[in-house]
């Protein structure tokens, strides 16, 4: 056995669970953050350590500290096993899902191929598929084991909701295997190149495809417009009304977990996945020392811009403690990190030891930093475009969910395969 | 080694969950207790090289078959009260566990002596690209039947269980 | 490597066990996941022997019988809420309309 | 010109087919169902003419004229197929002309005729479906497709003698005449299947196909027992369809069908089939003498033997049909001696002059309200001039007047008894001219008894009566007057040679059915002479009905009591064989079929046989249905049961 091999693995194993669970505070706190601002109020401002708040960063902390301690009640009536099954099964197969999305191209170091991703399987996209249907038993489980008519009908709705938004994303997942031929992600977002013209999203069947993935993938996550597995006004919490403590908080978690493997496939399939915007691997390898210096230098001047804004929002004397200081602490915060970004962007090749960018190691390091962070960037963007969603618009009542479901999404879905058929065929007869 | 591990691993666990599904006290728990056979078989498709089936043994069996069966569960709300009014096992639950071992044993018994190694197979084997070559060259027609089967298990399915057409 | 006969009789007792459900119990749902035990029982040994004989065919085999079995539970369990909806059951016991 | 010749028949199937559809929805008015039904045939007619022509173009070139159009092929087993063919001979050709002629002026009457009958849409789907079936057995190139018109137009022929169903009398009728027309069309059928297994027999490739058969008949291929046997099982179809001894009865009957149809079906064309078949397969006939024989015997005497129920009927239209049973038999002597040509120069000028007949008594019913007892008319020649006039050239036609179509028609039938081939009639030619000649004076004599009974003297049909009497439409009046032109110049067409012709209709014919009666066996001088003495006779006869109905009407009755009343009680009850079979064949048959086949064999065996079935079976079940439990598990647990029965056989194997 090849130690090397497995330790690389359990590497990139780590590398994703730390990729997906760091951004959860960060979309916590976006939530609360959005919702109030789109509601036009302060929102969560008070948790401080040291009087740094961060504009309520510190509050998912608070949250977490809190749902740790409190006391784990479990009612007399549940059905234990399944009862303590159920927020792992949730929780861990969100997490799994996103075992097959590339983060950044295959490095190639010693001889080498080290994808950035858990595995590299040839039925990817099937991958997804399977496992996010699995998802489902959590939430059924949950409803069930809790011997609740409330959190049953939620189990319930869920369930029906998930089979039938599973056809519709099959459906548009099935037209990008058409399109790109290949149901290996990987390949997917190779195919798609840096070019924003060659992504998925920019050819006619590709974007009906995007619109039917949104809609479906929020059915997925049961997030409004479509929570009725919730539905707190009509079911109180629905499935995890008898949750509380760590098992609700590993449900809260999972949401956000979904969210983000939603959002990380849907930039895989439609928007280029890792590819920076009209720079390919190879320019940034190629030019390694050039992209640095702007990349790094870039950031550093955004970063010492933001702390420039932080000072000038300092008001001595306002708050009367700690908190005065939040805006010198956050800049000289920013500068530091500022400073880092400039040593790393420029020192590799000056200090004796450290090799330069034109290095080949180096180079394709850099491009996989620089790709990691184009991911997040865009994933960032549409979780905060599911967040931008929930806070604006109504929920849906179940037989519209089910009709919409149905009556729209599968046969605009077939219709749509059928178009992508006749795409492929005809790029490929007149190379369009 | 590591295979074979693997291997006895995933058949020791579904032959345990197999038999909490014909044992299983509540409908719930032989569901999912099927469920974990039926990923444990994924399992030991996987060490076959069986990749697509085991995908879509995870995407069809799991995640949409049983999904079917725990809903229906639930929509019915058969709980293991249900069970209590009347015995868990046919009358014949005697001489129908014999007769299963029985032919169990038989079956393994011509099986015991079935030592052939398996044939190398080369890289992408039981891939997608291969199953979807045959699939739609050679096997084309019953393809297309089990479209047309499964259209008429849609329809039939919806007039059996509709209230009232 | 695995020899082909270990998943031959891994097949044989899932088979078994599938059977015996059939046989045993009164609940029809179960009674339809014994039949799902089986079918994959089957599954098992066309996957062995695909891989045996190094032939793509067996896995196709699998696909098709996946797709009936998928057919069978959707009518299946649609059969199940109707005899539910009459009954008030899903004990096997209880439908014995075809008794002769 | 052979590509339009489907036309011909399918013109007619496709305005049956729209008045059908008219008569299902009542989609269409009396107006559009009248201009469908008429112009149809109208256009079949004029299709037929440019036959004709095309015919005798290809006769002036020499050869033998025939038009074959093969449209698919229809039946195919084996070596044997049949076609879906049409053949067009100068023999099928003057059908033809019949056919559609006659048949256009007989729709064309119909549409007054029929004018106040609510079922006015049916009725000319069925006629148009008539023409059809006729025009196809008429030009069908093969036995089978012939015998396809033939069941259709008896078919045909059923439906409009029911016509008016509702009255059961009258259904009854349309049931006899389907009933006496299948024993025929039985004779028929077996008549193929012997002629299919005769030559199967013989080692020839089997063919139903008429210009098939004439070749191998030309061959000498088929034995004598075999083409008798077939000659005359057909000739029984043939008696059936044209209404001879001993099938006749359905005919008189069959007048309970509106009076066009008479015309048209029971006068002129359907009838006349049997005669067309006979002349149309006249080289299987003249293989046989014998069969020549029976039909000529059978034809005479069928002459004679309606002729003398003819006299004393009173039923208008029981006369003409009586009269028309005569006159099938004269065609029949004809054929069977041999002299086809004359046959059909017969049905040609009795299609003219009968269905002028049939027609004008028409008009007569129609003026006189329904009213069809010759007893209550009387004197209608002023009240209906045209109707007379046409009637009675008709009449004078008919009853042989010198220089009449029915005059040429029927001395050349004489002629050919007289002058009988003795290779193919085994009868004496004076015997079988005698009763022609009989019955030719009893034609003249009570066709004329029913002119001067109907248009001279006295109405006897009362007050109401009197006033309603009314001339018939145009529509009516105008193919009456054709029809009586055309019967008095129609025998033009065939002038013997005595009288200086050119005999153009036998030489037309000579092709497609030579005839073979002698016609110069007998001196010129001889035969001017007894055509003579005929026209003597029938002027005399004409005069003895004139004395008998006109001038003294109490000589009837003298008569009938002076004759013993028996000949004329006989008479008038048509020589109960109505009754005779009514006693003979039907009767037995009701008796056997309800105590014995009924009683016995279908309640004890047939029911019984099957009863006892269900009996076992229900024993049988209630055994076998103790296995079944209704439980699922157990069923499972059988199959289990079997599957480790074989598993364990297999593995001790």
């Amino acid at each position: 056995m090849d130690y090397t091999g497995l330790i690389i693995v359990a590497i990139r194993c780590v590398f994703m669970l730390v990729f997906i669970l760091s951004f959860l505070p960060v979309l916590i706190w976006a939530e609360r953050k959005g919702a109030a601002f789109i509601q036009d109020r302060p929102g969560p401002n008070r948790a401080d350590l040291w009087g740094v708040r961060l504009a309520g960063l510190i509050q998912p902390i608070a949250d977490v500290v809190k749902l740790l301690f409190k006391e784990d009640v479990t009612p007399r009536n549940v059905y234990q096993p399944f009862y303590k099954l159920a927020p792992i099964i949730a929780m861990s197969v969100a997490l799994v899902t996103f075992a097959v999305v590339p983060l950044a191209d295959v490095i190639h170091i010693g001889g080498r191929d080290i994808p950035i991703q858990v595995s590299d399987l040839d039925t990817g996209l099937l991958y997804i598929l399977a496992v996010a249907s699995l998802g489902v038993y959590g939430i059924m489980l949950a409803g069930w084991s809790a011997n609740n008519k409330y959190a049953l009908l939620g189990g319930l709705r869920s369930s029906a909701q998930m089979i039938s938004y599973e056809i519709s994303m099959g459906l548009a997942v099935g037209v990008m295997f058409l399109l790109f031929g290949t149901a290996q992600l990987d390949d997917m977002v190779r195919a798609q190149g840096a070019n924003p013209l060659g992504w998925g999203v920019a050819s006619v069947p590709g974007a009906i495809a995007f619109l039917m993935f949104l809609v479906a993938s929020f059915a997925e996550t049961n997030r409004l417009p479509f929570d009725l597995p919730e539905g707190e006004s009509e079911l109180v919490a629905g499935y995890h009304v008898e949750y509380s403590a760590f098992k609700f908080a590993m449900f809260f978690m999972a949401e956000y977990v979904n969210m983000v493997v939603a959002a990380g496939i849907l930039v895989t399939l439609f928007f280029g996945g890792y590819q920076v915007p009209f720079v390919s691997t190879e320019t940034i390898v190629n030019h390694a020392p050039a992209v640095a210096k702007i990349a790094f230098g870039g950031a550093a001047l955004v970063l010492v811009a933001l702390g420039v804004v932080a000072v000038a929002r300092y008001r001595p004397g306002k708050f009367g403690d700690n908190r005065d200081r939040e805006p010198i602490v956050v800049a000289v915060l920013l500068w530091v990190v500022a400073l880092g970004a400039l040593a790393v962007g420029f020192l590799p090749g000056l200090v004796p030891g450290i090799p330069g960018y034109t290095d080949l190691t180096m180079g394709t390091i850099l491009a996989t930093v620089l790709q990691v962070g184009t991911f997040a960037g865009k994933v960032a963007f549409f979780a905060w475009f599911f967040i931008w969603v929930r806070w604006t618009l109504p929920r849906f009542r179940y037989d519209q969910l089910m009709r919409l479901g149905w009556s729209y999404l599968l046969p605009i879905g077939i219709f749509n395969l059928v178009l992508a058929g006749v795409w492929v065929l005809a790029s490929s007869r007149w190379s369009l | 080694m590591f295979e074979q591990t693997m291997f006895y691993l995933f058949a020791i666990v579904s032959v345990i969950a197999a038999l909490f599904v014909v044992a299983g006290k509540n409908p719930i728990s032989c569901a999912i207790a099927l469920i974990v056979t039926l990923g444990a078989l994924a399992g030991v498709f996987v060490l076959q090289e069986a990749h697509f089936v085991a995908t879509i043994q995870v995407l069809v069996y799991a995640g949409a078959i049983m999904v079917l069966f725990v809903f229906v569960i639930m929509l019915l709300n058969l709980g293991p009260e249900d069970l209590e009014k009347t015995p868990r096992f046919s009358r014949l639950k005697g001489a129908g566990g014999i007769f299963a071992a029985a032919g169990a044993a038989l079956l393994a018994w011509n099986f015991v002596s079935y030592a052939a190694r398996a044939a190398r197979v080369g890289p992408g084997f039981g891939g997608l690209a291969q199953i979807s070559q045959k699939l739609f060259t050679e096997y084309i027609i019953p393809f297309e039947a089990i479209s047309a089967v499964l259209m008429a298990a849609v329809v039939g399915a919806v007039v059996i269980a509709k209230r009232e057409l | 490597m695995v020899s082909t006969s270990h998943l031959l009789i891994l097949s044989a007792v899932l088979f078994a066990l599938g059977m015996a459900g059939v046989v045993i119990r009164r609940n029809v749902i179960i009674v339809m996941m014994c039949i799902e035990l089986m079918l994959n029982a089957v599954n098992v040994s066309f996957v062995a022997f695909a891989r045996q004989l190094g032939s793509i065919d067996g896995h196709i085999i699998v696909f098709f019988v996946m797709a009936v079995a998928a057919a069978e539970a959707g009518v299946g369990l649609a059969l199940v809420i109707a005899m539910f909806r009459h009954k008030s059951t899903v004990n096997l016991d209880h439908v014995n309309l075809m008794k002769g | 010109m052979e590509k339009y010749l489907w036309a011909i028949p399918l013109l007619p199937l496709l305005g049956a087919g729209i008045n059908g559809f008219g008569a299902l929805t009542g989609a269409l008015s009396r107006r559009a169902v009248n201009i469908i039904a008429c112009t149809v045939v109208g256009i079949a007619f004029v299709l037929a003419c440019l036959v004709n022509w095309e015919l005798a173009q290809q006769a002036g070139h020499g050869g033998a004229p025939q038009l074959v159009s093969t449209w698919f092929e229809w039946i195919a087993a084996g070596s044997f197929s049949v076609d879906a063919a049409l053949l067009v001979d100068p023999l099928a050709g003057v059908m033809l002309l019949v056919v559609t002629g006659v048949g256009f002026l007989i729709h064309v009457y119909s549409t007054g005729y029929m004018a106040h009958d609510p079922a006015y849409a049916r009725y000319f789907a069925f006629i148009n479906l008539f023409t059809f079936a006729m025009l196809l057995l008429v030009m069908g190139e093969n036995l089978v497709l012939m015998f396809v018109g033939w069941e259709g137009v008896g078919l045909c022929s059923y439906l409009l003698i029911g016509f008016w169903f509702t009255d059961t009398e009258k259904a009854y009728a349309g049931k006899k005449a389907f009933v006496v027309n299948r024993v025929g069309d039985f004779g028929f059928l077996l008549g193929l299947f012997v002629l299919y297994w005769g030559l199967k027999e013989q080692g020839i490739d089997a063919t139903l196909s008429i210009v098939g058969l004439r070749e191998i008949v030309g061959a000498n291929a088929i034995s004598g027992a075999v083409i008798t046997t077939v000659c005359l099982l057909l000739f029984v179809g043939a008696t059936g369809k044209s209404a001879q001894i001993p099938l006749y009865v359905w005919l008189p009957d069959a007048m309970a069908g509106p009076t066009p149809v008479s015309a048209l079906i029971h006068a002129a064309t359907m009838v006349t089939a049997g005669v067309y078949m006979i002349s149309r397969l006249s080289f299987l006939y003249l293989q046989s003498p014998l069969a020549m024989t029976v039909v000529a015997c059978v034809g005479a005497a069928t002459a004679l033997y309606a002729a003398t129920i003819g006299l004393t009927q009173f039923d208008i239209k029981k006369v003409l049909a009586y009269s028309t049973v005569s006159q099938l038999g004269y065609m029949f002597l004809a054929v069977g001696l041999g002299a086809f040509s004359a046959g059909i120069f017969h049905l040609v000028t009795h299609a003219f002059f009968k269905a002028c007949l049939f027609l004008g008594s028409g008009a007569v019913i129609h003026a006189m309200g329904g009213e069809q007892d010759i007893r209550r008319m009387g004197g209608l020649r002023a009240k209906i001039p045209y109707t007379y006039w046409t009637f009675l050239l008709a009449t004078i036609a008919i009853a042989g007047v010198f220089g009449t179509s029915g005059f040429m028609s029927k001395d050349e039938i004489l002629a050919a008894a007289l002058a009988a081939n003795p290779d193919y009639t085994l009868v004496p030619g004076w015997l079988l001219y005698s009763i022609g000649t009989l019955g030719a004076l009893l034609t003249t004599f009570y066709m004329f008894r029913l002119v001067f009974l109907t248009f001279f003297g006295d109405f006897r049909g009362g007050k109401d009566l009197e006033h309603h009497v009314h001339e018939s439409p145009w529509s009516m009046v105008v193919p009456l007057i054709v029809l009586a032109a055309l019967s008095i110049v129609g025998g033009l067409m065939n002038v013997p040679e005595i009288l200086h012709g050119d005999e153009r209709l036998h030489h037309w014919l000579s092709g497609a059915a030579p005839s073979v009666a002698r016609v110069d066996v007998v001196g010129h001088g001889a035969e001017i002479g007894l055509m003579v003495a005929l026209q003597v006779l029938i002027l005399g006869t004409i005069a003895l009905a004139y004395r008998m109905y006109l001038k003294s009407p109490a000589i009837p009755q003298r008569a009938a009591k002076v004759l013993g009343g028996v000949p004329y009680r006989l008479s008038y009850h048509k020589y109960y064989v109505d009754e005779i079979y009514d006693t003979l064949i039907v009767r037995p048959l009701h008796s056997i079929s309800r105590v014995f086949l009924w009683g016995n064999v279908d309640v004890k065996i047939v029911d019984g046989s099957i009863n006892g079935m269900a009996r076992v079976v229900r024993y049988a079940s209630d055994l076998l249905g103790r296995l079944q439990t209704g439980q699922l598990n157990g069923y499972a647990f059988s199959i289990v049961v079997g599957m480790v029965a074989i598993l364990a056989y297999v593995a001790v194997k």
